[in-house]
């Protein structure tokens, strides 16, 4: 059970790193990261719905995704400079909306199955084994989380756009005074972050179907995000570890005896629970108020 | 000084206080204290903890160390409301209105804690709370004429030129009738002549309201213009307290100006 | 005579007049020429800033104003039904709001005095539907002398004598009073109340004037400053000076002419109008002495001067008055510099000598003049400008050509 | 052009701080009460008009609800939009005031609807400052965060826990008759009327804490915390309140929702998505206006019928029927795309609009 909640963490790891990328590089709290997840996923099934080869597919959706960074860039994020936090946040709701429009303006409100080819049963010899039940589907999932992850870190710590990237979270100022572009790493950031709701659209529609309760993991993320800290990669891996694993755990030994049904609600009152103790989260950075 | 200015017994003090954030040392084992009617500056290079000395008194930081004794009032921690409603007052550095309000509204503010009536009466705004609303609007209008603001009573702050800005936070500081007034840098950015007219505000306000007053600023002339005695800071540390005369000759005075390695 | 109860207010402070004005929106409104100008002046200017409908629709109904206002205003009949309804669709839209946002919608009755008004000005409040009236009195008359009656209201006059007041013009032409309300001496100083007073009981008031046919007084000028050009013609240059201000891109003029062949003048263009001509136009300019010697602000200033000089050549009295030649100093006149009086009125004389050299420059035929002068700032420190300063000569209008013109 | 000031002089405090000081205003606002009060139910009760129109429709299709939203609005907007505090759970709020509303009338003998409605806004209330706890700590979207836990607790307790629903299926409840002093409302007109009572009243008082000290104290908390608290207001006491009384507002919708509106309601139906449809109102009608609740709350609740009946007037002009889902995925698209309009280009909504308009119109024929 526990290693069940933990994989389910792993998802949500992957979400909330979307919105960690994000969040980084802008400041921006992008609450339409899960409408990403699902327009990623939706646009990957239609063209294959379409005839289009899976490789293919996935390209084309990868190419909206890019497409989809610009648009954001120029119609929501420039404008926005230099409003405050919640601002723009609230602009995200407006762009969660306008994308999840989006995506099924074009290809149908109807749940779609997508099939990677991944069996999604046990492990047999592990079944045998160990008593556990891990699919080989959770496995490889939890292998590209994995791969993401240290490509990423890779990519911010080693190259040069990744630097930058990271100068831009530190100072907005500062950057610009460098000669950062700041326009620029919007659009890149964004096109990771698409990218990373490629992925995790691709590993969630696989297990549960392409469906608009996708948009929903955008929430799912939120107590990941608290616990692990904002700003952090290996917090908001942790952090979705923590939510999967908790949630799971609360469902078995508390659900029963409330009526169950508490996943839904369990992460945030952890999370909030965690916030009364430690604001800045598990990774993240203390700020001090100056007057 | 003015003949009729009488400066009395201490209304503040300020004993051994030491302030920290993390590792980094902001304030350190400092006393001094502020008698009634009395202009107090404190000076000192930057960086040196002077609006960190200012939050210690008004509650916004709490000390680790030492002790704020207001009107014979020892305490260690107190929370800036309750600073408020004790009779302390301040303006910021950088200014710190209600942005979104107007002018008469962010003054208003400053009368909030003397104001009694509960939110049902307010929701029906009668008997209690218009009364009350009236009342105080009479007395914002008393500071609105005092600091010749009238024109732009009905602006949004936000709105307003710098120095106008910083003469409506002191309307919202003086609104509250304060004992005790401390004013961070409330000449910063301005030109002469608005200079001259904030230190006729300040001088106006002590002489006629009786307020004891704080101020931090940079322009020595105003300092020594203005204020009885000094408190010099450099490092978090007191080195030296006096009147201006005895601040200017004073060598460590000189040497943490020109910058001389301790 | 009657007696009437008032509420008389006070403005807050010297920031809040235009609001508290409109605010309390008087009945009764009594100030000097000054005051009316730089309202109108306000009103230009930040017309000037609306976008193209209102002002089209501002100049549209203000031409209907200028054309039949004044005679609404008056009762007059003959007014075609057309313009009596657009005039209307102009109180709706126009006047109405602009009286309001003034607050002078309430006026029954404004006076203006003081100082000779320019009759544009003048005319502007009145086609709006002001009853704006002139008066004519000093401090020593105990005020009012001559005032216009409702109905009975001529531009250059200042109206016929109040009943109980006697008017003599003396033979040089200075205006003289007798009334009850005259004073009866300036306080412990014999001799000048000796020299205001005469033997008769008249007062001298110092002003040049005369009676025109209608019985009206109207007054051109101080007796002292009024003379004559070499050709023997009538001068008044305080006359003329309030013709050039009435623009509102000239702030300021200084006209010469007693004794010389031709009136020539110094001009101080009207910052706040001007600079925002020149932002407009994306004319760039660092300050006074700068936009002051642009070509493009010389030529505006020239334009203002020959409509000036047009409407001069149609007084067969003052039509060799005309501006021939004039500069604009590059410098503000200023109290402080000894220019103005502290009631802003120019110094001519001072003038004169201060700036001899730009005087002789203009009755020479040289076409520039270096001029060094020493200013006080602001913050009290005096300080030398010196700038090579352009003589503009202006277009002058024979009389016949004039009336053909216009 | 309209608003001719001048001489509109005042001579008193009481008369500069009265609701609306100019006198066209007062006019302006006398008039809309007369015709929403007295003139529209006299129009629906005219033969001659009410064939024309279809009056039940446009009562309980669409001036109620609209009327209801802009109290919800209006609550969301005394906390987010004077106090600052962002919440993403004011559905949770509204299906505490429609379930406690429920549970009083069917658990207290006697109770008067509009006492139980009360009550019901107390009880929201009292949750609201539950869930503004953790605001005396965080703030931001750390805060939306603890009011999206309210927004999911709330609608699962409503679903588990059986006794608050009368352990009817899945939680629905059918909400009582209303009865207002003994008077059956019965009909469309009487319950617009009472609808229309109740939010008037009660944006009234809205209007009149947040022009005074209250009011004042959210505002400063909202632009400048650290100032605020420097200036002696208690940032514990104003943010609950601010909390409570959104909470109270959002509870009296909520019971409204369910009595005058729906009837029958569950707590499904108070899903996350309400509440963000009411956010959208502020945003879009102004956030921190009162007006702006209004406003918002019409264009939100107007533009998916506007859309509707688009869709089916084209589709019976040209013929065709549109694709299932196009409308409503229009919407949603029409919705994101007005927020971030609206975020980008008036941050303070279609009121701030119509205080520019009234401003120009005020100092016509002049810009500024």
């Amino acid at each position: 059970m526990l290693i069940g909640g933990l994989l389910a963490g792993v998802m949500y790891s992957l979400v909330a790193l979307g919105f960690v990328l994000i969040y980084k590089a802008s400041g921006v709290f992008n609450f339409a990261q899960g409408a990403m997840v699902f327009f990623a996923a939706l646009t990957t099934v239609g063209f294959i719905s379409m005839g289009a080869p899976f490789w293919l597919a996935v390209a084309l959706a990868l190419l909206a995704m890019v497409a989809l960074a610009f648009f954001t860039e120029r119609v929501v994020l420039r404008p926005l400079v230099n409003q405050p936090q919640i601002t723009l946040f609230m602009a995200t709701i407006g762009l969660a909306f306008f994308i999840e429009g989006i995506a099924q303006l074009t290809w149908g409100a109807q749940v779609h199955a997508l099939d990677l080819g991944i069996a999604d049963e046990p492990i047999e010899w592990l079944m045998r084994n160990t008593g556990m039940n891990i699919s080989k589907f959770d496995l490889v999932a939890s292998g590209i989380a994995a791969a993401l992850v240290a490509v990423l870190a890779v990519f911010f710590n080693k190259t040069r756009t990744g630097r930058a990237l990271r100068a831009v979270a530190d100072d907005h100022q500062a950057a610009l005074a460098v000669g950062i572009s700041l326009q620029r790493i919007w659009v890149i950031v964004w096109i990771v972050a698409g990218f990373v709701a490629l992925v995790t659209g691709l590993l969630w529609g696989a297990r549960n179907g392409v469906q608009f309760a996708l948009t929903f993991l955008a929430l799912k993320a939120l107590p990941v995000l608290i616990l692990g800290g904002f700003e952090s990669i290996a917090g908001a891996v942790v952090g979705g570890l923590i939510v999967g694993a908790s949630e799971k755990l609360a469902e078995v030994y508390i659900g029963p005896h409330v009526g169950g049904g508490i996943e839904s609600w369990f992460p945030y009152v952890l999370a909030l629970a965690f916030l009364l103790v430690r604001p800045e989260g598990l990774f993240g950075e203390r700020r001090i108020d100056r007057v | 000084m003015t003949a009729g200015r009488k400066i009395g017994r201490p209304i503040l003090e300020i004993d051994g206080v030491s302030l920290a954030f993390g590792g980094v040392v902001a304030l350190q084992g400092v006393s001094f204290d502020v008698r009634e009617h009395e202009i107090r500056a404190i000076i000192g290079p930057n960086g040196a903890g002077k609006s960190s000395m200012l939050n210690v008194i008004n509650g916004v930081y709490h000390p680790q160390q030492g002790t704020v004794a207001f009107k014979g009032r020892r305490r260690h921690r107190v929370d800036p409301h309750e600073a408020a409603r004790q009779g302390i007052a301040r303006t910021f550095q950088n200014i710190a209105l209600f942005r979104g309000m107007t002018v008469l509204d962010n003054i208003m503010t400053g009368r909030n804690l003397k104001m009694k009536s509960s939110f049902l009466q307010q929701a029906l705004y009668w008997g209690p709370a218009k009364r009350e609303e009236l009342e105080h609007r009479a007395k914002v209008e008393e500071v609105i004429d005092f600091l010749e603001i009238q024109h732009i009573r009905k602006t949004p702050v936000g709105r307003l030129p710098y120095g106008l800005q910083k003469r409506v936070e002191l309307a919202r500081a003086l609104a509250a009738e304060p004992e005790l007034l401390l004013l961070d840098e409330p000449m910063a950015g301005m030109n002469l002549e608005e200079k001259q007219d904030m230190s006729r505000f300040v001088l106006d306000v002590n002489d006629q309201m009786g307020t004891s007053i704080v101020l931090i600023e940079h322009d020595m002339s105003v300092v020594m213009d203005l204020s009885d005695r000094v408190v010099v800071l450099d490092y978090g540390r007191k080195i030296a307290d006096g009147t201006p005369d005895e601040v200017r000759n004073n060598r460590g005075v000189i040497d943490a100006y020109l910058g001389v390695a301790h | 005579m009657h007696i009437a109860g008032f509420c008389l207010n006070c403005p807050e402070s010297p920031d809040t007049v235009m609001t508290d004005l409109r605010e309390i929106g008087p009945t009764y409104y009594f100030g000097p020429p000054r005051v009316y100008e730089s309202i109108l002046t306000q009103v230009m200017i930040r017309i000037e800033d609306a976008g193209w409908i209102k002002r089209r629709l501002f100049h549209g109904f203000m031409a209907v104003a200028k054309r039949v206002g004044i005679g609404i205003l008056e009762g007059k009949p003959g007014i075609p039904a057309k313009d009596r309804l657009l005039y209307r669709l102009g109180e709706i839209l126009v006047y109405g709001p602009l009286k309001n946002v003034l607050g002078m919608s309430r006026i029954r009755v404004a006076y203006t005095g003081g100082e000779a008004i320019g009759p544009d000005l003048f005319d502007f409040y009145r086609s709006i539907g002001i009853n704006l009236k002139q008066l004519y009195g000093m401090t020593e008359t105990c005020v009012t002398v001559c005032m216009h009656a409702s109905g009975d209201v001529k531009l250059e006059t200042v109206g016929p004598p109040m009943p109980g007041v006697e008017v003599r013009i003396a033979d040089s032409g200075e205006v003289l009073v007798r009334s009850p309300g005259l004073m009866k001496e300036y306080h412990k100083r014999p001799d000048a109340t000796r020299e205001a007073i005469d033997a008769e009981g008249f007062f001298h008031t110092g002003d040049a004037g005369y009676f025109d046919s209608g019985g009206h007084l109207k007054i051109i000028d101080r007796a002292k400053d009024v003379g004559r050009l070499a050709d023997g013609s009538l001068f008044a240059p305080k006359y003329l000076e309030n013709k050039l201000k009435f623009f509102p891109y000239i702030k300021e003029a200084v006209c010469f002419g007693q004794g010389r062949d031709k009136v020539c003048a110094f001009i101080n263009i009207d910052m706040a109008a001007s600079g925002n001509w020149a932002e407009r136009r994306n004319l760039p300019y660092t300050g006074y002495a700068d936009l002051a010697s642009q070509r493009a602000v010389l030529d505006l200033i020239r334009e203002c001067v020959e409509k000036a000089n047009r409407d001069l050549a149609q007084d067969s009295t003052l039509a060799h008055s005309q501006i021939r030649r004039f500069l604009v100093l590059h410098k503000e006149l200023e109290a402080d510099d000894g220019e103005l009086t502290r009631t802003r009125k120019v110094r001519r004389r001072h003038i004169a000598d201060k700036y001899a050299v730009l005087v002789d420059a203009l009755y020479s035929d040289r076409p520039s003049c270096f001029v060094e002068t020493q200013m006080r700032f602001e913050d009290g420190r005096t300080g030398m400008v010196s700038a090579d300063l352009q003589i503009v000569e202006a277009k002058t209008f024979g009389a016949a050509a004039a009336r053909k013109a216009a | 052009m309209l608003y001719r000031e001048a001489g509109q002089f005042k001579t008193t405090y009481a008369a500069d701080q009265q609701l609306f000081p100019i006198r066209q205003d007062r006019i302006g606002i006398a008039i809309l009460l007369a015709v929403v009060f007295v003139g529209v139910p006299l129009a629906a009760e005219t033969p001659a008009i009410a064939g024309a129109i279809d009056f039940n429709y446009w009562f309980s299709g669409v001036l109620v609800p609209f009327l209801i939203f802009s109290l919800a609005a209006l609550g969301l907007n005394i906390l987010t939009g004077y106090a600052g505090q962002l919440s993403l759970g004011t559905a949770a709020f509204m299906a505490v005031g429609a379930f406690a509303a429920y549970n009083f009338e069917l658990r207290v003998p006697g109770m008067p609807t509009l006492a139980s409605f009360i009550l019901a806004g107390v009880v929201a209330a009292l949750i609201g400052i539950v869930f503004g706890l953790p605001s005396l700590r965080i703030k931001g979207f750390y805060l939306a965060v603890a009011t999206l836990a309210a927004q999911f607790f709330v609608v699962w307790a409503l679903t588990k826990f059986g006794w608050l629903s009368n352990y009817s299926s899945s939680g629905v409840i059918t909400a009582q008759k209303l009865v207002v002093f003994g008077y059956a409302v019965d009909t469309p007109v009487k319950r617009y009327l009472l609808v229309l009572a109740i939010v008037s009243v009660m944006a009234l008082a809205a209007k009149n804490m947040v022009r005074s000290s209250i009011g004042r104290a959210w505002m400063a908390v909202r632009d400048m915390d650290v100032a605020a608290e420097v200036v002696g207001i208690p940032m514990m006491k104003t943010k609950l309140l601010a909390f409570a009384i959104s909470s109270f507002y959002c509870g009296v919708a909520g019971a409204l929702y369910a009595f005058a509106y729906l009837g029958t309601v569950e707590p499904a139906g108070f899903e996350l998505d309400l509440s963000f449809r009411i956010l959208f109102m502020i945003i879009v009608g102004g956030v921190g206006s009162i007006l702006g609740s209004f406003l918002g709350a019409a264009f939100i609740v107007l533009l998916p019928i506007f859309m509707d009946l688009s869709a089916a007037s084209i589709e019976r002009s040209f013929g065709f029927a549109l694709p299932a889902g196009l409308v409503s995925n229009l919407t949603l698209i029409l919705f994101g795309a007005l927020i971030i309009f609206f975020l980008v280009v008036e941050p303070l909504g279609l009121a701030r609009l119509w205080q520019i308009a009234k401003e120009k119109l005020r100092l016509w024929p002049f810009p500024h």
